[in-house]
């Protein structure tokens, strides 16, 4: 087992404008996150909006530097990098997009679009790339005469398909998933859910696969983080996260997504109140303003993740809420 | 282990996809939809070749004086002859081919003016959406100012300082309309910017000039072609109406806007005089702006999908 | 008798010359107090369905039923005016993206208010203690000082509960909710699946449950509409269809839900995309992509055969295997 | 509300310090010696030269000329007129109310038409009256207007004999000027003294109507046109299937719920027609020979007459941002999502 990407203390804080002659609020969008990824395998992140899901993944296609922390790409810190280094680091990790509809450029043909990576990366001729372009479209599942057409000729999934294949032509070694099948109908998700599957199979490629879903979450993961308001409350393998959630958001997440054998499921926890906003999060531990098991503590003091029956949660309480 | 290929998936929705047109096909279809964009595409042909075989189409010298046909009515008037089938002026020169030579004027102005206006708005419009805070609040700082000094008078301005003529006209007719290219290049760029098509091409190692101009610019091209038509019409407008204050091209140069200033004073006595050559810029800048209506149906796919 | 009861009703859009489908023969009868779900995939034709019902398509779809019934009001030959009296007041409808749902030039009381003035008259200290009653009712914290605030000022997830407010104001006997919690996170799609649930219980409302998840009908429903490409292929009792699909499409979107194959590394697909304006075959409408597909299926469409508890559109239903 | 108001200021601001910057490079942008230009001699005794250096303040660093320039427009000192000798800001002031007049009522004209036929044409989508109104609005859009101006002349004046072809007022009244608004001015003494003025007011409108035409046909068709688009736009929104779905009368649906919400962008389109207005004005009033400061500029420029250009300038852009920035805040007024945006 090799550890591919390693994350220690992410932080990524923006500036957010309040108007003129207001001090602009800091926005904490990711606030000390850590995690690492083995090769070939899926890390899950999950976590409703707000939790800092989409920040995460787009630090960690190292295009825009951390706050604070550090990335370590196969053993090598990204901030400590030269351009040059940094420049092939960025082409190891790729990432995939939500919305099928937007991940691709309008007025560029597939074809182009796929070339692009080998274009800018590689020292191919065209002749060259464009046998590799098709080779990919092929594994994807797209036809030959897919080459010359734009986008807008292509439905949803067909569209994901695409980016999956332009991720996937500079043969990267980590793969950053942000929401991949959010967009797509029921069919279509199992569709590209088994085309991940596959290619991961083959390349062996590493999967941070970013999602609210965790239904998808549980049939992609090998591992799984929790995220809540910037911070990972839970992180642990999948079967440690699924058989025995610890953080009382996990529990609540994991009650609250709808099943098609409700009657399986263990009792429903209610959980109250609105997400808490990045602009103004509350004390302490962020959950605790709709925690069932909040005490005096969880208000005024911020948990830390810490090693709990085998996997990490960030509760204060954990052991006496699960015994 | 991948056995992808052999999947049936993408069979279905090839039958849809071979149905779509070409992009340029699709375009067409958008934009014959329109008739009045076809009827304006028609009248500008029309007008830009009588203005490129101006020598040859004209019937006579636009600035040669016939002494003896001073203010000759147009041939189907009573008092017309055929000899001059728009009629004369107040100086015995033949209207026709003084409305010939005029369009290739206003043509040259409109066409460069468009192309000095557009070149540096895009590139400052991308500078301004890559480096909002700074660069592009400076840029945009000194685009509302020009803007906030009306079209006209700022180009009246320009003129006063650089003096009439016509190079001056072209110089002034740009500078006017550079804030609004400046404007709408940032505004798309900064929508497209957000677009995660440009952070794969970023992810994919792509360079600054290339995410400006091979991933953004060709997408926001639509609106700017749109936006050039348009303001090519307004350049035919405002050169015209220089010309109308004396501050454009001079005399004796067959210019449309000249012509109807000096025609003014023969108003009650000679109507074609300031008819004809009003007429010629209306339908000139109506039949731009009908096309550029054709072409925002052709090209906006937000208005597209609307229809 | 039933509360909703539609017949064979058609949807049409389009030019004459090149018109579209959008709903075939639908068939959907709703009873008083019960929660009525409608499946499909993304253009199934099942928003449109309601939103035609309700007057809403605006002259752009011409809509043909043999019968079109809500409440013994026939909504086929009712006036526009008439039509306007009982929509909002009886039926009332939510929508998908709470976002942009509500007006964003007038406060969440205004909005409110203007549907009880209209429908119930009410006016003054009622009109706004009513108001307030409901903002309660649909759990708005703050209540009486959120009735002032614009639209922009709420979270998705009151935005959604200020909308069912609106819908609920005038005792609806009739609910449509389509796609209520797609556009909300997960914890808050639970509370308005439950506002929903107890709401509908406590009004003794019908409940029309539009949604692409299998898995909240699941949860809440009595009875279930899987619709594809603009028909019914199947309808019965939740329950019964969720452990015996009679319809091959509603077998295999079960089956693509990465729920039902846990642990398998592969899930089980359905190939191709649904059918859209241009290439529908002339036979079943799933022929292309069914597993089970036989001679037959290409050649002739299936009609919408009535089954003991529903109904199923498939020339060889699953339940007797025997035949195929 | 106020710190929104705040906000805009500041912007404002920079715009302001701008213009006059722009205004105080125009004169020096002049080829040519600015005292030659100024005096309009060519030769000059060199001792009269310098004095005449020395008296402008171009003998002084730029910056500090600049910084002149600012001192002098805060103390409300803009020069004066080379030719009358008269100060640019009486000048200025005297003309105004009269370029104001016809500018009032060329947008009244142009909302109150615009408006109506946008809202009419968006809810008869299609129809021919939609069509028609389009096209009509695109001629508007296309129309150069001093030869609109001159048809209008043409028809109304030369063969109807309705309509006088110039000037603000017939020579046959004498009225004191009160309000500079010539309507109200005219109205006043007619009521004040009904035998001597008796018809000054009809007369005063029917010298307004045709400028106010000419000059409102330009922001007519463009208030038309964005009407129309951004009622169709807002009418697909989800909202108001929204107001739909609750039972609301489709006039109510209209007016309340759509028109509201579609006005946003149009007063935006307005208040940018402020400028359109501006430099129309120039044209309209040189052919109607209308006494106000579109006139009064050109024939400054045609006489050289760099004060006045210099501060007329800066006067009208002024105006044009303050109406900006008053359209700013009403845009603040109808669309909350701006007002309350952080």
């Amino acid at each position: 087992m090799t550890t591919v990407l390693e994350a220690r203390e992410l932080t990524r804080y923006y500036d957010v404008s309040q108007g003129f002659l207001k001090p602009a609020a800091t926005v904490k969008a990711l606030n000390g996150v850590s995690f690492s990824l083995q090769a070939g395998k899926t890390l899950a992140v999950v976590g409703e909006s707000g939790c800092g899901k989409s920040t995460l993944a787009r630090q960690l296609t190292l295009i825009e530097p951390p706050t604070s922390g550090s990335l370590l790409l196969d053993g090598v810190d990204a901030a400590k990098a030269d351009r040059a280094t940094l420049k092939t680091m960025r082409t190891r990790v790729q990432m995939v997009f939500q919305n099928p509809y937007a991940s691709l450029n309008p007025r560029q043909k597939i074809g182009d679009q796929l070339a692009e990576p080998l274009l800018i990366n590689t020292s191919l001729s065209a002749a060259e790339r464009q046998a590799k372009v098709r080779a990919m479209m092929a594994k994807v599942g797209l036809r030959p005469e897919h080459y010359y057409r734009y986008p807008h000729m292509f439905s949803g999934g067909q569209r994901q398909r695409i980016a999956i294949a332009r991720a996937m032509m500079l043969n990267p070694r980590i793969v950053i998933a942000d929401e991949p099948t959010s967009a797509l109908d029921v069919s279509i998700q199992a569709q590209v859910l088994n085309l991940f599957m596959d290619l991961q199979d083959e390349f062996k490629t590493a999967y941070v696969f970013v999602s609210h879903n965790l239904a998808v979450v549980e049939h992609v993961a090998d591992d799984v983080m929790v995220m809540y308001l910037g911070r990972a409350v839970e992180s642990g393998s999948k079967e440690q996260i699924y058989s025995r959630p610890l953080h009382p958001y996990t529990q609540a997440l994991l009650s609250a997504t709808p099943s098609i054998r409700p009657e399986d499921r263990h009792a429903k926890i209610k959980i109250v109140g609105e997400l808490p906003s990045p602009l103004n999060p509350p004390t302490g531990c962020a959950f605790h303003k709709r925690c069932p098991h909040a005490v005096e503590r969880c208000r005024s003091e911020v948990p830390s993740l810490r090693p709990v029956e085998g996997h990490l949660v960030a509760c204060h309480r954990a052991e006496e809420i699960n015994v | 282990m991948a056995n992808v290929q052999a999947s049936p998936v993408a069979t279905a929705a090839d039958e849809v996809a071979l149905s779509y047109p070409s992009p340029l096909k699709e375009f067409w279809q958008g934009f014959s939809h329109n008739k009045g964009a076809v009827a304006g595409l028609i009248f500008m042909i029309a007008i830009a070749v009588s203005a490129l075989l101006a020598p040859w189409l004209a019937p006579y010298n636009p600035i040669e004086q016939y002494r003896d046909a001073i203010l000759a009515p147009p041939a189907w008037m009573d008092g017309g002859t055929s000899r001059f089938l728009f009629g004369t002026d107040e100086l015995g020169r033949d209207l026709l081919s003084r409305l010939i030579h005029g369009a290739r004027l206003s043509l040259l102005i409109g066409l460069t003016s468009v192309v000095m206006a557009m070149v540096p708005g895009v590139i400052l419009g991308l500078i301004a959406a890559f480096f909002p805070k700074v660069l592009g609040s400076l840029i945009m700082r000194l685009m509302d100012i020009m803007m906030a000094l009306p079209a006209l008078l700022l180009a009246v301005a320009i003129v006063a300082i650089l003096g009439p003529g016509l190079i001056n006209t072209m110089i002034a007719i740009a500078i006017v309309a550079l804030p609004a290219y400046v404007r709408l290049t940032r505004a798309s760029a900064m929508t497209e910017l957000n677009r995660d098509y440009v952070t794969a091409s970023r992810v994919a190692g792509a360079g600054l000039l290339r995410l400006m101009f091979v991933c953004v610019l060709p997408n926001c091209m639509a609106p700017l072609i749109v936006h050039a038509t348009m303001s090519f019409s307004s350049a035919i407008l405002e050169a015209a109406a220089l010309g109308f204050l004396g501050l454009g091209v001079q005399p004796p140069t067959p210019e449309w806007g000249t012509m109807l200033a000096s025609a003014r004073d023969y108003i009650e006595r000679a109507w074609w005089v300031v008819t004809l050559p009003g007429v010629t810029i209306l339908l000139s800048v109506l039949a731009i702006n009908l096309m550029g209506d054709g072409l925002r149906d052709a090209l906006d796919p937000k208005l597209k999908r609307a229809a | 008798m039933s509360l909703l009861q539609i017949k064979n009703l058609s949807v049409e859009f389009g030019s004459d010359k090149n018109p579209f489908r959008a709903v075939e023969g639908l068939d959907l009868t709703v009873d008083q107090g019960e929660i009525v779900g409608i499946v499909g995939e993304s253009g199934s034709g099942k928003s449109v369905t309601m939103m035609a019902m309700m007057g809403l398509l605006e002259g752009q779809g011409r809509i043909v039923a043999d019968q079109l019934e809500f409440d013994g009001k026939n909504l086929l030959t009712i006036s526009a005016r008439e039509r306007r009296k009982i929509v909002g007041k009886d039926i009332s409808m939510i929508f998908q993206d709470p976002m942009t749902a509500l007006n964003p030039s007038f406060t969440v009381g205004y909005q409110i208010m203007e549907v009880l003035k209209l429908h119930q008259g009410l006016r003054g200290a009622a009109l706004k203690a009513r108001a307030l009653e409901l903002m309660e009712m649909v759990e708005i914290p703050a209540a009486a000082s959120r009735l002032s605030a614009y639209p922009h000022q709420l979270s998705g997830g009151m935005s959604q509960r200020v909308a069912i407010a609106m819908a609920i104001a005038c005792n609806p006997k009739l609910l449509i909710a389509d796609e209520p919690t797609t556009a909300l996170d997960v914890t808050i799609q639970a509370q308005i699946m439950e506002l929903l649930v107890s709401l509908q219980q406590s009004q003794n409302m019908a409940l029309i449950l539009i949604t692409h998840d299998l898995a909240v009908v699941a949860e809440v429903a009595q009875r279930l509409a899987v619709m594809y490409a603009g028909q019914v292929a199947e309808m019965g009792k939740v329950p019964d269809i969720f452990r015996h699909p009679t319809h091959p499409y509603t077998e295999a979107l079960l089956k693509s839900i990465p729920e039902h194959s846990k642990g398998a590394h592969r899930l089980s697909t359905l190939p191709g995309i649904v059918p859209g304006q241009y290439d529908r075959p002339s036979g079943c409408l799933l022929s292309p992509r069914c597993p089970y597909v036989q001679e037959r299926c290409r050649a002739e469409r299936p009609a919408l055969t009535p089954l003991p508890q529903g109904a199923v559109r498939c020339h060889f239903p699953l339940y007797d295997k025997e035949s195929r | 509300m106020f710190s929104f108001i705040l906000r805009r200021l500041g912007l404002l601001l920079p715009t302001f310090f701008g213009i006059t910057l722009i205004t105080f490079g125009l004169i020096r942008l002049i080829p040519g010696d600015p005292v030659e230009v100024m005096v309009g001699e060519r030769t000059l005794d060199p001792q009269m030269h310098a004095d005449a250096m020395h008296r402008l303040g171009l003998d002084k660093p730029i910056y500090l000329q600049y910084v002149d320039y600012l001192h002098n427009l805060a103390t409300g000192h803009l020069g004066e007129s080379l030719v009358t000798k008269d100060s640019v800001w009486k000048e200025f002031t005297t003309l105004f109310p009269a370029t104001l007049e016809l500018a009032v009522m060329a947008m009244l004209f142009a909302a109150v038409f615009g408006l109506l036929a946008g809202v009419i044409a968006a809810i008869k989508r299609g129809s021919i009256f939609d069509h028609g109104v389009m096209g009509l609005a695109l001629t508007g859009f296309s129309m150069p207007i001093f030869w609109w101006g001159l048809i209008l002349i043409m028809f109304f004046s030369v063969k109807l004999g309705w309509t006088p072809v110039s000037g603000r007022l017939d020579l046959a009244f004498d009225i004191a000027p009160r309000t500079g608004f010539m309507l109200i001015d005219a109205w006043l003494a007619e009521a004040a003294d009904p035998s001597l003025n008796a018809g000054a007011f009809k007369d005063a409108l029917k010298h307004l109507i045709l400028p106010a035409i000419v000059l409102g046909t330009i922001p007519l068709a463009v208030i038309a046109r964005m009407t129309r688009s951004s009622m169709l736009e807002v009418l697909r929104e989800d909202y108001v299937r929204t107001a739909r779905a609750k039972g609301l009368s489709p006039a109510r649906v209209i007016f309340i719920h759509t028109l509201r919400n579609a006005m946003i962008p149009v007063l935006t389109v307005m208040g940018l027609q402020v400028g359109t207005l501006m430099g129309g004005a120039v044209l309209t009033e040189t052919i109607f020979s209308w006494p106000g400061i579109g006139k009064w500029l050109i024939d400054a420029i045609s006489r050289r007459d760099y004060p006045v250009v210099q501060n007329g300038i800066l006067m009208v852009a002024t105006l044009v941002i303050l109406v900006n920035f008053i359209v700013d805040i009403l845009y603040g007024i109808a669309n909350p999502r701006i007002r309350h945006a952080k």
